[in-house]
């Protein structure tokens, strides 16, 4: 995925034009034939497309989690898709964002359980929806009042504030009404005419309606008056108000937009777990949906909805030590193919790593046989075939945090150095690695699981700053 | 979007269809890997016991099984989570050593969000060597998974969530606690400061979570009823001083009941007490059971366990993990006797001949009747999960911060 | 009264300790114009450090050396340590980033925040740390004031946090370093231009905020006890709060948002109610964003058309 | 001069005790072009600034075509045909240079985005409209900004052209007053001569009335038929080319501070 030209775009250095044969040239081979066969067909279609072929998912699998996931991953998108309207096309940081996830699931939740009245209130879902996503729309207009007149990260910090509001009002305030800590439980299922929507293939299905749906009408307003007012807006409000364009209206706009869908999501999300509770929309996970914007390209429909399933999913394999020990050594052989060139020298490093690794377990086996007394913690196949080449003390512990600090101190030194002193650092690196995932990492497969979601977002954003899909902007400041 | 270049817009669309496709691969994988997902934190559970499992003693074959544990083992409780983890872990290592059974564990972190939990129990559902859940921590994840856990018969042990409506009703048949519901720490509690303390007035400050307003709004009528007055105050969890709230301490106020989730806050608590001169008792509940960190002069903590470091039987325990792990408070133990719940039931589905499932580990769990625990007393359940004959103890927390069991009132 | 002084006191304490971390926060967004969400994180391992110092030191109960040096190494420790992990985060994950847009180091900081939350539960275990303070330093040690107990370590954060501020007022005011600073901050590449070594400058403002941030650290150790890998997230989202009520890029800004948020929140509490205290306080600070949308002392920059 | 399309009447802006422009009055007519001059901080481009709205006039009156226009929020008038360019290029960067055409239209169309998202008749016609106009008003700069560039964005493309571009944007507003800041600031000889023949033609062809900020005296002469002087927010002279130029005080205000009436 990566571009020919790395370098960022500069301001009026023309070389798109000189560029346009290359585009249309690049590529051969199966990619760029099906590049080409997509490029042949209209939007429509290739959503259509995706769309069938992620339909077929639930059929592909017997297991609810798996579906499970994808439900995650079709909220996580819906709500990305919501905030890249305000973030990535009209420019606003808006920090509150995700508690218009929660206001929709609470609304829905007043709405569709026993919480209200004697005998609750039990909306048939289409109804319930509708008015949860129309008040949050109002929301969305009323809190979007401070941007008329805030900036930049000022707006960014009066938005959180509105986020915090929201998880400290459902919490404390009137416990009675909300639930308090304990949140509201015994909400309906969907049902819409009767049907009532109660597997969790039958939320896939309806997500993924939603989720298309929304991309289809996001991808007709971006290419509308209404889409080229927000990136106006995002590019130069000033410019932008002495085009005609209404600054002020189009960003509260942008808010109402971006609350509508997260409360959508959120009306669908508070019927699948059929409960809605305060911690579900705290901060954390704000920083997922900002994350899942951000790396899929900001600015982007396709991004958004892309970067939320990276971040989704990432984040379920790695829930999962056999996975992740899969995901962590694949990384670090695919970046070794990708950035160590040429092959000579990678079968080099290779080969030295292997011998590296049966060197140092037969003289520290030498020195104390207790230090090599362990077993990998990696499972299966993994742990087997490395049995004999790491050296896995008796009591791991210590040695393990002491090596992680001490790989961490490595790849800083490997980024300083050049030339071969770096390649021979690479070796003793990699078996270091290998040591702390194999002593540390996957004993705390909870922690290494974030761990690793934090040093995936440095990676990428430093890979690819301007997110997967995303084009590369120029950015005046 | 921004440059209408139609053909990077198709080289983009490209890329999410094939990422797409990798994400219904990824998925696939997520699906059909769970089966075998057990293997890869198995070894985690009994790395100390690689011996054990060779001492098979029960019928030649060991008992394999794998229990989930659900637990916020990262994020903004990660003290409570890692503590209920590594007591899991001990407890598991154990059992596996003494009785040649091989139970391994699979971590669940669920951040103490329902939705995490949720997500995690769905995960556990599907891998079908897990016979039981270790937890969860909160009661309102415990409301969150408690339907699809009865739907799919795994019971779930929890050492922590208190919260008295959740059995109510039965609305989760498959939900156990080792741990007394609210209403008896709460009645317990107020019992006490009613008849042995006898202050005028009383501050109730919760912390703003599921467990603390739980037992909060259990105790403040039963003072109320005695005619003490009271006063409620509440701060955030993430507070870390409390000089304020101890400002509004008035000279009357005899008693501060503390219905916290995290110890060390109700140390710092004291500090402040003591800081600005107030006079007033610290009374705090089972979330401060921590002789290494709230220790506090002259407090008192409840407790539903007698002190496991005073308990003979249980100090070499203590002191293993301790070793181990480092000092632990109250969220630990109880999480130990989940495990042993849990463990025990799955042996002796194994003893009786048949290879374990959900559905005879459940009804193991519910016949459970050990004579005695780490916490010092026998388990039972009642035909709700909740813990028969269960009793709260009181300590008084000494100059030297040792605790010392009080007559109950 | 009485309870009015002890209402200023609590809320001075605290006011200071964001203030400190505000300062970092303030001075990397001026030149970077970076929200480093990694920020609290750096302030938690400093708090980390200086516990272990204390601990070298024979720990809170059985100090080895006098009160006086064990303090003036913890905070030694813990300034240059997170000093150095600041330079270090800036080198790794940041410099790479300078010419993307601003969004995607956003993005990076919060993948190093995870990852130094995390790196440190594993390292050190989810058990919260006590500095036990009052071991060492009891409270009886203090000023009483209209029947306030005023206690030593709460006038020597205050006092610290004071001089700390001064100093950095002076350094950026009138030393060349400032100068630069300024400079980078103002337009980096008419600094560069100007023969400012820009990277220099960046890593010295990043150590510097480190540092402050690290010395926090230990501060809150000594008055708020606990000491524990999450303590970060709210105390930076605390202090990017303060640094931008203040008028984000603005040292004094940076002190006074930390103090009237410490302020706020502890006669939010003290006078009208804990339950709401954060409501309260969110509350007031919208009505200050929105009478002064650039920040208490931040300057409404006016547009060049 | 024929009726007045732009009046100044009398105004004034103060920022604090600071008078950035001081009982000024200014009338263009109807298809006039008139030029302003004046040196550096002579108030230029803050008149710019108050006629488009960015700034409300401490007081006086604006009017276009009679009716006031002070105090109205900036779109508000650029709707009502005031439009400008800007002598710091302020253009969508990382929008097309259609879409960069195509955006300024916001305040002529009135498709909502329900009737977007359904492609309602309305919003079709709408966008063919708006497309159409779009690339009619790129057409006008012949092959610079044609056919292949459309789909560039608008940070690629040089500083000459990102020029003709704001002047294109400004166009899609359907102005009848256009304010040109500085046009030929920052070009070689060549793509001055073409922005003066580019002046003339948007008045002849366009009919646009145009006051434009100019430095190069040799533009000012080629494209004015008036000219009107400004130091320190005051008219200090106004008529023909040669009138100013040679006018005493505008003399002065350039020579004292050290510089040429004719430069470039």
């Amino acid at each position: 995925m990566s571009t020919p030209n790395d370098a960022p775009p500069r301001i009026g250095v023309d070389e798109w034009v000189a560029r346009s044969g290359e585009r249309r040239d690049r590529g051969s081979g199966p990619s760029a034939a099906i590049v080409r066969a997509l490029e042949r067909v209209g939007w429509w279609q290739r959503l259509a497309v995706i769309a069938a072929i992620v339909a077929l998912f639930p059929l592909l699998t017997s297991s609810d989690y798996a579906v499970r996931v994808g439900v995650n991953t079709l909220l996580l998108a819906t709500l990305a898709l919501g905030l890249n309207v305000v973030v990535g096309w009209t420019g606003l940081l808006d920090l509150g964002y995700v508690a218009f996830y929660g206001f929709g699931a609470y609304g829905f939740a007043l709405l569709s359980s026993n919480q209200l009245g004697s005998s609750g209130i039990h909306l048939p879902s289409l109804l319930a929806i509708v008015i949860v996503v129309v008040a949050a729309a109002l929301l969305g207009l009323l809190l979007g009042l401070p941007s008329r007149r805030l900036q930049g990260d000022y707006l960014a910090i009066v938005t959180l504030f509105f986020g915090q509001i929201f998880v400290e009002t459902v919490t404390n305030v009137a416990p009675k009404v909300t639930g308090g800590p304990n949140g509201v439980v015994g909400i309906d299922p969907l049902n819409f005419f009767g049907l009532e929507v109660t597997t969790t293939r039958g939320y896939f299905y309806v997500l993924l309606i939603v989720t298309v749906v929304i991309m289809g009408a996001l991808h007709l307003i971006d290419s509308s008056r209404t889409g080229r007012g927000w990136r106006a807006v995002r590019e130069d409000p000033l410019a932008a108000a002495l085009m005609t364009i209404p600054v002020n209206k189009v960003k509260l706009l942008a808010f109402s937009v971006g609350a509508a869908v997260a409360a959508l999501a959120g009306t669908i999300f508070a019927a699948f777990q059929a409960g809605a509770y305060p911690t579900d929309f705290d901060t954390p996970f704000l920083i997922l949906v900002y994350a899942g914007v951000i790396l899929g390209g900001s600015g982007s429909i396709a991004g958004a909805v892309l970067g939320a399933t990276v971040v989704s999913v990432t984040l379920e394999l790695l829930r999962n030590p056999s996975q992740a020990a899969t995901l962590f050594y694949g990384l670090i052989l695919l970046t070794l193919v990708v950035r160590v060139r040429p092959w000579r020298k990678l079968g080099a490093v290779l080969a030295a790593l292997v011998a590296f690794g049966f060197a140092v377990h037969a003289v520290i086996g030498a020195i104390s046989a207790s230090a090599v007394a362990g077993h990998p913690r990696s499972g299966g196949w993994v742990g087997d075939a490395l049995g004999s080449w790491v050296v896995v003390p008796a009591d791991p512990k210590g040695p393990g945090n002491i090596a992680f600090v001490v790989l961490i101190l490595g790849l800083v030194a490997l980024v300083q150095l050049k030339g071969t002193a770096r390649t021979v650092l690479l070796v003793p690196l990699l078996y270091l690695a290998a040591f702390v995932w194999e002593t540390r990492l996957v004993a705390e497969a909870s922690i290494t699981r974030q761990i690793l979601l934090g040093a995936i977002l440095i990676v990428m954003m430093n890979a690819r700053p301007q997110g997967l899909l995303g084009s590369k902007r120029v950015e005046v400041l | 979007m921004n440059a209408r270049d139609p053909r990077s817009h198709g080289r983009r669309w490209a890329a999410a269809a094939a990422s797409a496709t990798l994400l219904a691969f990824g998925l696939a994988a997520c699906g059909s890997s769970s089966g075998n997902s057990g293997s890869g934190s198995q070894t985690s559970a009994n790395a100390g016991s690689q011996t054990g499992a060779s001492t098979g003693s029960s019928g030649g074959k060991a008992c394999t099984a794998a229990i989930g544990i659900e637990a916020p083992i990262t994020g903004q409780v990660a003290q409570l989570g890692g503590e209920q983890l590594h007591f899991t872990q001990f407890a598991l290592d154990q059992y596996n050593q003494k009785n040649g059974t091989s139970f391994s564990l699979v971590q669940g972190d669920t951040q103490l969000t329902p939705a995490q939990a949720t997500t995690v129990t769905q995960q556990f559902i599907s891998n079908d060597k897990i016979m039981a859940i270790v937890g969860p921590a909160g009661s309102q994840e415990v409301s969150a998974i408690g339907p699809l856990a009865s739907r799919a018969n795994l019971a779930m042990i929890s050492g922590s969530a208190t919260a008295a409506a959740l059995t109510d009703g039965g609305k989760y048949p498959t939900f156990f606690r080792v741990v007394p519901r609210d209403a008896v720490q709460a009645a317990n509690d107020a019992d006490y400061i009613i008849k042995t303390l006898r202050p005028k007035q009383v501050m109730i400050v919760d912390d703003q979570s599921s467990y603390s307003t739980g037992l909060a709004a259990a105790v403040e009528p039963l003072l109320k009823q005695a005619g003490i007055q009271v006063d409620h105050e509440s701060v955030n969890q993430k507070q870390t001083d409390f000089s304020s709230v101890v400002s509004k301490i008035t000279p009357e106020t005899g008693v501060v009941f503390l219905p916290w989730q995290v110890a060390t806050s109700s140390q710092q608590f004291g500090q402040n007490l003591s800081e600005q001169g107030k006079k007033a008792v610290i009374f705090a509940t089972d979330g401060s059971y921590s002789p290494g960190q709230f220790r506090s002069p002259g407090a008192y903590v409840s407790s539903f366990a007698p002190d496991i470091t005073a308990i003979p039987e249980d100090a070499d325990l203590a002191r293993q993990i301790k070793a181990r792990y480092g000092s632990f408070g109250t969220y630990g133990p109880p999480y130990y006797a989940s495990a042993i719940v849990a463990a025990d039931a799955i042996d002796a589905v194994c003893r009786s001949g048949q290879t374990p499932t959900r559905a005879n580990v459940l009804a193991q769990v519910r016949k459970t009747s050990a004579a005695t625990s780490i916490l010092g007393q026998p388990i039972r359940f009642d035909a709700k999960g909740d813990l028969v004959d269960a009793k709260f103890s009181i300590f008084k927390v000494g100059p030297d911060g040792r605790y010392s069991a009080v007559p109950s009132a | 009264m009485t309870f009015f002084l002890q209402q200023v006191v609590d809320g001075l304490t605290t006011g200071s300790v964001y203030a400190l971390i505000a300062l970092g926060y303030s001075m990397v967004y001026g030149v970077l114009k970076l929200l480093n969400f990694a920020h609290g994180d750096i302030y938690m391992v400093g708090a980390f450090i200086g516990y272990f110092v204390l601990q070298a030191f024979g720990g809170a109960t059985a100090l080895v050396a006098p009160v006086a040096v064990v303090l003036i190494a913890m905070f030694a420790a813990a300034a240059l340590g997170a000093g150095l992990l600041g330079v270090g985060i800036e080198r790794f994950a940041y410099r790479p980033l300078r010419e993307s847009p601003r969004i995607a180091p956003l993005i990076t900081a919060l993948g190093v925040s995870f990852f130094l939350e995390n790196a440190v539960l594993l390292l050190f275990g989810s058990e919260t740390r006590l500095y036990s303070t009052s071991s060492f330093i009891p409270f009886s040690t203090g000023v009483h004031v209209a029947g306030v107990n005023i206690s030593l370590v709460r006038i020597l954060v205050v006092v610290l946090a004071a001089v700390l501020m001064v100093g950095l007022r002076v350094l950026v005011e009138r030393t060349r370093l400032g100068k630069a600073m300024r400079a980078v901050a103002f337009d980096r590449e008419a600094a560069e231009m100007m023969g400012i070594q820009v990277d220099r400058t960046i890593s010295a403002t990043f150590f510097i905020g480190s540092a402050l941030a690290g010395v926090a650290g230990v501060m809150a150790g000594l008055v708020f006890d606990q000491v524990f890998s999450l303590m970060g997230f709210i105390a930076g989202l605390k202090a990017f709060t303060a640094a931008v009520v203040g008028g984000i890029g603005n040292v004094p800004g940076a002190m006074l948002g930390g103090l009237l948020i410490g302020l706020a929140e502890s006669f939010a509490t003290g006078y009208i109610s804990s339950t709401f205290q954060n409501l309260i306080v969110f509350g007031i600070l919208i009505g200050v964003m929105l009478l002064r949308p650039n920040g208490l002392l931040g300057r409404a920059t006016l547009q060049k058309v | 001069m024929t009726r007045p399309l732009l009046e100044l009447d009398h105004v004034t802006l103060a920022f604090g005790g600071l008078h950035a422009v001081e009982d000024l009055s200014i009338a263009v007519g109807e298809g006039e072009i008139v030029s302003l001059i004046g040196p550096n901080g002579a108030g230029k481009t803050t008149l710019f600034n108050l006629i488009t709205g960015v700034y409300a006039p401490t007081s006086g009156d604006i009017r276009v075509a009679g009716r006031s226009i002070a105090g109205l929020a900036p779109h508000r008038i650029a709707g009502l045909g005031v439009a400008r360019t800007f002598q710091t290029l302020r253009l969508f960067v990382n929008m097309s240079v259609k879409e960069n055409v195509m955006a300024a239209t916001y305040g002529h169309t009135s498709a909502r985005m329900w009737q977007s998202v359904l492609r309602t008749p309305k919003a079709r016609r709408e966008e063919r409209e708006v497309n159409a106009l779009a690339e009619e008003v790129l057409g006008f700069f012949s092959q610079r900004l044609m056919g292949y560039r459309w789909d560039q964005p608008a940070y690629s493309l040089s500083y000459a052209n990102r020029r003709r571009l704001e002047i294109a944007r400004a166009m899609a507003t359907r102005p009848r007053v256009l304010l040109i800041d500085e046009p030929a600031a920052g070009m070689n000889p060549q793509e001055t001569h073409e922005i003066t023949d580019l002046i003339a033609r948007l008045r002849d062809e366009r009919g646009y009335t145009i006051l434009a900020i100019e430095h190069d005296m040799h533009v000012v002469e080629g494209i004015s038929d008036r000219v009107i002087a400004l130091d320190h927010g005051q008219k200090i002279a106004e008529g023909s080319f040669e009138a100013v130029a040679t006018n005493p005080l505008v003399v002065e205000a350039y020579m004292g501070r050290g510089t040429a009436v004719t430069k470039g």
